[in-house]
């Protein structure tokens, strides 16, 4: 399950919401990563775009590799606009198996970081600045280059 | 023609350009010194496929997405 | 943060309680390990007995390991019986840095399993079954042998 | 007198014998040989600490626990 949300995301509904289907489909272990907006650099918060597109292929993909272990992942973003303290990101990943879900949930987040195609933006002075020192080049850039 | 969409940051309004293969596509927005700056950091996805190399043969109404360095979360 | 429960977790008053105190810390990363009681070997449920004093001391060498990487650990367990599809275990941690949470979680998870002093006991037919084949011998063991 | 424990399954009365170290303790634990079969598996503790080896001199009133294989979670 992929969600998009404009703004910050709701962190309380959408983890129990995870939960509730997850529980009662006999997975054993259950792991949500959390992403919030951290008060640094003189920001007022963070913005993000996102390609649709190209983030909904990704996904599917490593739904794929995770129903493989028969284990699921979930994940929501926000779209624009997030202040400080608040939540932009939540991967969640349900296995059997405690040793699967930690090594997903280890891989789903750094892959989601180098290649999920979704830019962001400090907010400074009501400007969004691209946040390019702390981007990733996706996977087989700079081939027009 | 094909079409060529500048995402995120790089903050241009698509274009229609010919092109039959990649390489006319390189050829073609290495004339812009602007865009020039952000080709060796962008991928390259045809109609939402992410791209390793340029023997890509392209035909009319192709989509060429340039996907500039990313940070979700 | 080391909370104990006669009976099953309520899931979302301790996820949300310990989400509230984090985001408002800075903190950027959080992550929430959940233990379910899986369907399984004709079980009705499982029970736990726990020794608190040792439990105690071995979260909170936990603790001062998680300071020193700018970060903290929370556990909530439960003790006697849980049923099915209900939550018996839950390890939070919270870090400004995602990487460091991560590794952290999977950490803390696999040192619970192998050293917690907790022991687990199938109910089947009303009757608590120790879980032996399942259980770990804790560092040491057998100096008195 | 030190008192001795036993944690979790292995479902005893707590004792009190005399034992001036670890060593008397074993000595004694072995005689019974429903306990025996336990000791191969389980850690020691000393008043809450787990400890690794033998070499420890116990006084009057220390505390011994007996933890058998554990699976929390």
């Amino acid at each position: 399950m992929l969600e998009l949300y404009r703004g910050a995301l709701n962190v309380e509904e959408i983890i129990n919401k995870w939960y509730q289907l997850n529980n009662k489909e006999n997975y054993g272990g259950i792991i949500n990563f959390i992403g919030v907006v951290r008060d640094e650099n003189s920001i007022t918060g963070l913005s993000f775009d996102i390609y649709e597109p190209i983030l909904i292929k990704w996904f599917e993909n490593w739904q794929i590799k995770a129903n493989k272990l028969n284990a699921k992942v979930f994940m929501a973003h926000s779209i624009g606009d997030v202040s400080l303290h608040q939540s932009s990101y939540i991967a969640t990943v349900a296995s059997p198996k405690r040793r699967i879900a930690l090594n997903l949930i280890d891989e789903f987040v750094e892959d989601f970081k180098a290649n999920a195609p979704i830019w962001k933006y400090d907010l400074i002075d009501k400007k969004r600045v691209y946040a390019k020192d702390r981007s990733h080049k996706i996977k087989g850039s700079g081939i027009l280059s | 023609m094909v079409k060529i969409e500048f995402l995120g940051p790089i903050n241009r309004e698509n274009i229609e350009v010919k092109a039959d293969n990649l390489n006319d596509v390189k050829i073609i927005l290495n004339q812009d010194s602007e865009l020039k700056e952000w080709l060796n950091d962008c991928a390259v996805a045809v109609n939402d496929e992410i791209v390793n190399n340029l023997n890509i043969t392209l035909k009319s109404g192709d989509r060429i997405s340039l996907l500039p360095p990313v940070c979700g979360g």
